[in-house]
């Protein structure tokens, strides 16, 4: 028998809870067998979980590290894989492998300063993990401003959250836009990367940026008008993975893997990268 | 050193296989020479090398990784990695033993990839020098010496003999093995052959070739290259380059459902093949000229960015000889790099 | 040893280019060596001046880049076709994988391509420069200090000496003579393995698919063999994959290849000769061709436009399944 | 040990509007036939993509059979026209390759034939016994 410590192989994990975010997204709470936590995580890392049969994926961990309970996976109906996730039940058993890639830096480059996160759709799932974990430890870092938008209100992950937890909380502002009118909205309507621009934030800012690769391309160009560095602007990546640690070659893009040495990068990083992902 | 004669190189084949599995080239049916596991009767070939690499000792084009049963909503996972018996490979040609150098690095980085680790661990290589370079071969553009190869054991052929020299402590224990049909020598002959091989290498078509204008940073340079339309105009997108590559190792993870189990296996990939890089939402690789590039560049740029120079490419010539349209890396580090080996 | 010289087709070539018949032309390009030669789209006279190669190397059927090329370019694009790839071009137009407008074809003869394989059996490696003389190869080694001469004849690659037709079915303009369908003995192979019992027929297979690495060139290269989507590349179908995993899956991918191109392939040969294993898989295709033959009337994919494949097509007195086994006491 | 007893694992190819309607009709008649055969109904005989037939040999059939409407019956005119010749040329292929012919078979059973489909499964199981297990068309992986 080969012992060695072997990351392809994964743990088995239990769903314990399905929550139903958005008419498209589902966020699924998951634990060992004996209801533990499969593994520790950094905020913006991600994990591998799998059907056996169906097949792997790489998603990222939304719960933030400083969950000690449980990880939860908020994921979108768009492949084979999260379709059948989405059928899934309470109780149902997957496996899990990880944690995969680099962390947004949250103790050094992070602490201390103003956090400016902006998010579309599905692209808050990563998000929140940073954000929950900057809450928690709310004194290391100065005000933090959440622009998340979505294509509607229903459409809005995490909603409940944001509306209940994250507005409430002392010098966190969070701006909410869906992209048309709706009957019982209120809020703001139009593009994220508008309502940056409208909103004009102060440039004393470390800018966290995920989203439709359409959407990142536009707010950036928008903080960029708004006087931001690129050096202040990070992002993380998603591409197709299969092995997790940078040998299946699938998430090569120049000399970097993105499962490796990304999925977390910051703009001036990714610009050195060919224009691949 | 040590030598036997041609003669009795059966006699060896013999000794070691008594105790290990031994691999070695053999002529197939169609004259084409394939790794083959020795038996009696069994001749070395004398093609200079194989169509297919010896990568698939140690990363076969198929294996499976584990195994699950799944009983309602409950899976059970099977770690099926047995331990390997040492094997030994033999006559390894000095580009292949590169090219484990290069696969290990990418196998053998943390996290370690077990299932190659523990076969590179058992695998003993005993490389042969070459005697009759083809025109395909440009090993010396990645600096190798085709007349010395590395290897745990390096071997010389010449007209009637087979010279033998131990490099590891591997080398040492199988030279112990043949101890008794091999007598010490003096290194002449060796010497010898290697100054007529390398004189025949200096002569070899490509033997000026060039790496110098590629390696680490050089992405910009040729990312942008308007000669990639060219070169892939017409490219078939199949994976021969790829499947005939000593160091190509990207792969796919897929899982099997037998009917009574799930096998999960892993299996070569292209970066050619259409769907490599596709996922739910698009593919970021949209035509055969990105995928191709990405083939190269990984080699010539992005490779040797990541391993201190160290180039991707070992000058086997295998994808010159087996292109279906004959483009391969040396028509591409031309056009790219403007070099030519005249 | 071809009656049409390189110098010619480079003129016919340049002169089209020049007078904007063309746009772009889809021809041979010299490599590293003289039998290295990749297919390649010319857009400049210059280009064709000093890269365009015709010689006893230029295998590569064109008829199918045309599904990519035709229509990409302004105006037209000019196809250099020899006799066995003009029935690959009318099967193509058959199946309206191209727009005939947008082509110029121009037909070629061809006296038969030359194998490396066969040539590097007879002189050895480490070739450093091949030319036609008459008709013999004059080949120079690293190794000789004379050049060998060898016959073109005995070094043609297997397709070419059971080449089934001189003649061009399709072109735009001719360059040369045309020549006939001959009278080939492209089926003795297959019936030879015919003749064999089964046990030694599995054998034998087993033995040429054993090698399969599932490079994909057979299809890839293949004019037939066009599907967008092909079904091994298709995750939905549940065949997909990338390597043959066991003996099942080599044949499987062998069999359905060769079924789906059943009465559309033309024999061109194609797949034999990409095959980076020398497996003989034309032996596949022709075995349906001659099975064709012999069960539905003889039948020549591509011999013109708009004919109907046999296998989409029927009669009402066709012999049953079971039947096919007792045309003769071959397994008896 | 117990040797366990060979049967043949038998896959039928029915057509909905004759075959299967015949092997119904074998079963009201009570008819018997191996319990290994495995019925699985399509909408017309000509559905049977090559690679169906592939797929049953791969996952443990030892014998794969095609039934149909009569020639000239087909619910969709001429669908079993086209089931001929495909099989003919896949089976002639098979049989190239060194497969045994008699593991595959088409048969055309009509919704009224349940007496034929009975005898024809009897038949078609018994020669597949004589030739033993699948081994030329078998995954390994899928026998554990």
């Amino acid at each position: 028998m080969n012992n060695m410590e072997e990351t392809l192989i994964p743990k088995i994990g239990v769903i314990t809870d399905v929550r139903i975010d958005t008419p498209d997204i589902k966020t699924f709470r998951v634990v060992t067998p004996d209801g533990k936590k499969a593994f520790d995580h950094r905020p913006g890392q991600c994990a591998m979980l799998s059907i056996p049969g169906v097949g792997e994926a790489m998603f990222s961990i939304t719960s933030s590290p400083t969950n000690t309970e449980y990880m939860e996976f908020s994921i979108k109906k768009c492949g084979c894989v999260t379709e059948w996730l989405h059928q899934a039940e309470v109780g149902q058993q997957i496996t899990i492998r990880g944690p995969y890639g680099n962390p947004f830096p949250v103790d050094d480059v992070f602490a201390g300063k103003n956090l400016l996160f902006i998010a579309g759709g599905v692209g808050l799932a990563p998000l929140r993990s940073v954000i929950n974990y900057c809450r928690h430890y709310r004194d290391r870092y100065g005000d933090i401003d959440i622009v998340y938008g979505s294509r509607s209100k229903d459409d809005l992950l995490d909603y409940k959250e944001i509306i209940e937890e994250w507005s409430q909380d002392a010098g966190v502002n969070v701006h909410l836009t869906i992209d048309n009118p709706q009957e019982g909205w209120d809020g703001h309507v139009g593009f994220v990367p508008n309502f940056v621009k409208e909103l004009g934030f102060d440039t004393n800012k470390t800018a966290v940026l995920c989203g439709p690769p359409i959407m990142i391309k536009f707010t950036l160009e928008g903080l960029i008008s708004l006087g931001f560095d690129k050096t202040q602007v990070y992002t993380t990546l998603e591409l197709r993975m299969k092995c997790g640690v940078g040998k299946c070659g699938r998430c090569n893009v120049g000399s970097k893997y993105v499962c490796k040495d990304g999925p977390v990068f910051r703009c001036d990083e990714l610009e050195e990268l060919p224009d691949e992902y | 050193m040590r030598k036997v004669s041609l003669d009795s190189i059966n006699k060896v084949f013999g000794k070691i296989s008594e105790s290990n599995k031994l691999y070695l080239p053999v002529d197939g049916s169609d004259g084409v020479a394939v790794y083959t596991e020795w038996s009696e009767g069994k001749e070395w070939s004398n093609a200079l090398n194989t169509v297919r690499s010896p990568k698939d000792f140690f990363f076969p084009q198929v294996e499976n990784l584990m195994e699950f049963k799944t009983s309602g909503k409950n899976i059970e996972l099977v770690d099926i990695r047995d331990e390997k018996e040492d094997f030994v490979i033999f006559g390894v040609r000095a580009c292949d033993v590169r090219s484990f150098d290069i696969l290990d690095r990418v196998f053998l980085s943390d996290p370690v990839d077990s299932f190659y680790a523990s076969r590179r661990e058992h695998g003993i290589i005993v490389s042969v020098a070459c005697s009759k370079p083809s025109e395909t071969c440009f090993c010396t553009t990645f600096g190798i010496d085709a007349t010395n190869p590395a290897g745990d054991v390096t071997a010389w052929k010449t007209e009637d003999s087979v010279y033998f020299k131990a490099n590891t402590e591997k080398g040492e224990a199988f030279m112990k093995k043949i101890e008794d049909l091999t007598e010490e020598c003096d290194d002449s002959a060796v010497t010898a052959q290697k100054e007529k091989i390398a004189k025949i290498m200096e002569k070899l078509p490509l033997a000026n070739l060039s790496a110098d204008a590629f390696g680490g940073g050089k992405t910009d340079t040729f990312f942008n290259a308007p000669e990639w339309d060219e070169l892939s105009a017409t490219c078939l997108g199949c994976g021969t380059c790829t499947f005939v590559c000593p160091t190509c190792q990207c792969y796919d993870i897929k899982d099997f459902n037998t009917g009574n189990g799930v096998i999960r296996y892993r299996c070569w990939d292209s970066c050619m093949y259409s769907e490599f890089t596709k996922m739910a939402h698009g593919n970021n690789r949209i035509s055969q000229k990105e995928r191709f590039r990405q083939r190269f560049m990984h080699k010539l740029v992005y490779y040797p960015e990541n391993n201190e120079g160290i180039f991707g490419c070992v000058g086997c010539g295998r994808c010159l000889a087996k292109c279906p349209i004959s483009m391969n890396i040396v028509k591409v580090m031309k056009k790219i790099g403007g070099n030519k080996s005249e | 040893m071809q009656k049409i010289t390189q110098n010619q087709l480079v003129e016919k070539a340049v002169s089209l280019l020049t007078d904007g018949t063309v746009s772009a032309v889809l021809g041979w390009k010299k490599g590293e060596f003289d039998y290295d030669i990749t297919p390649a789209v010319f857009k400049t006279a210059d280009e064709i001046k000093e890269n365009f190669v015709w010689n006893d190397f230029c295998g590569a059927n064109f008829s199918k880049y045309l599904v990519a090329q035709a229509g990409k370019h302004e105006g037209k694009i000019l196809v250099f076709l020899k006799p066995c790839d003009t029935y690959s071009f009318n099967q193509l137009l058959t199946e309206h994988r191209f727009d005939r407008e947008k082509v110029y074809a121009v037909g070629i003869p061809c006296e038969g391509m030359a194998d490396i394989a066969k040539v590097k059996e007879l002189v050895g490696d480490g070739i450093v420069s091949i030319e036609a003389d008459g008709d013999s190869l004059k080949v120079s080694t690293l190794y000789e200090d004379a050049p060998a001469l060898v016959n073109a004849k005995d070094v043609m690659a297997e397709r070419c000496v059971n080449c089934k037709s001189k003649k061009h079915v399709a072109y735009d303009e001719l360059m040369g003579e045309d020549g006939i369908v001959l009278e080939s003995n492209r089926f003795d192979e297959v019936a030879r393995l015919e003749a064999m019992t089964p046990d030694e027929r599995f054998a034998f297979w087993q033995n040429e698919l054993s090698r399969c690495i599932r490079c994909n060139a057979c299809r890839d290269a293949c004019p037939a063999c066009t599907c967008e989507k092909c079904v091994f590349d298709n995750p939905a179908s549940s065949v997909e994959n990338k390597a043959p995993a066991n003996s099942f899956e080599e044949k499987m991918f062998h069999i359905i290849r060769a079924f789906h191109v059943a009465g559309r392939c033309t024999d061109c040969g194609e797949c034999s000769r990409v095959c980076p294993q020398n497996i003989p898989l034309h032996l596949l295709n022709r075995k349906f061709i001659k099975d064709i033959n012999e069960f539905y009337g003889e039948y020549q994919a591509g011999a013109e436009v708009g004919l109907r494949a046999p296998l989409v097509d029927y009669t009402t007195e066709d012999l049953e399944p079971g039947e096919v086994f007792d045309r003769g006491d071959k397994d008896a | 040990m117990q040797v366990k007893e060979y049967k043949p694992l038998i896959v039928a190819f029915c057509c909905n509007w004759c075959s299967y309607a015949g092997a119904d009709l074998a079963g009201n008649n009570r008819l018997s036939y191996p319990a290994d055969v495995k019925i699985i109904r399509v909408p017309c005989s000509c559905r049977v993509n090559p690679m169906f037939i592939l797929r049953a040999f791969q996952r443990g059939a030892d014998g794969v059979i095609i039934c149909g409407c009569h020639p000239g019956d087909c619910h969709y005119t001429s669908g079993n026209y086209y089931t001929r010749r495909r099989m003919a040329a896949l089976f002639s292929m098979l049989d190239f390759l060194g497969i045994e012919k008699e593991r595959t078979r088409v048969e055309w059973v009509s919704a009224a034939e349940g007496a034929k489909f009975a005898a024809t499964m009897n038949e078609f199981a018994e020669t597949v016994a004589s030739l033993g297990e699948n081994k030329r068309l078998e995954d390994l992986r899928c026998k554990r």
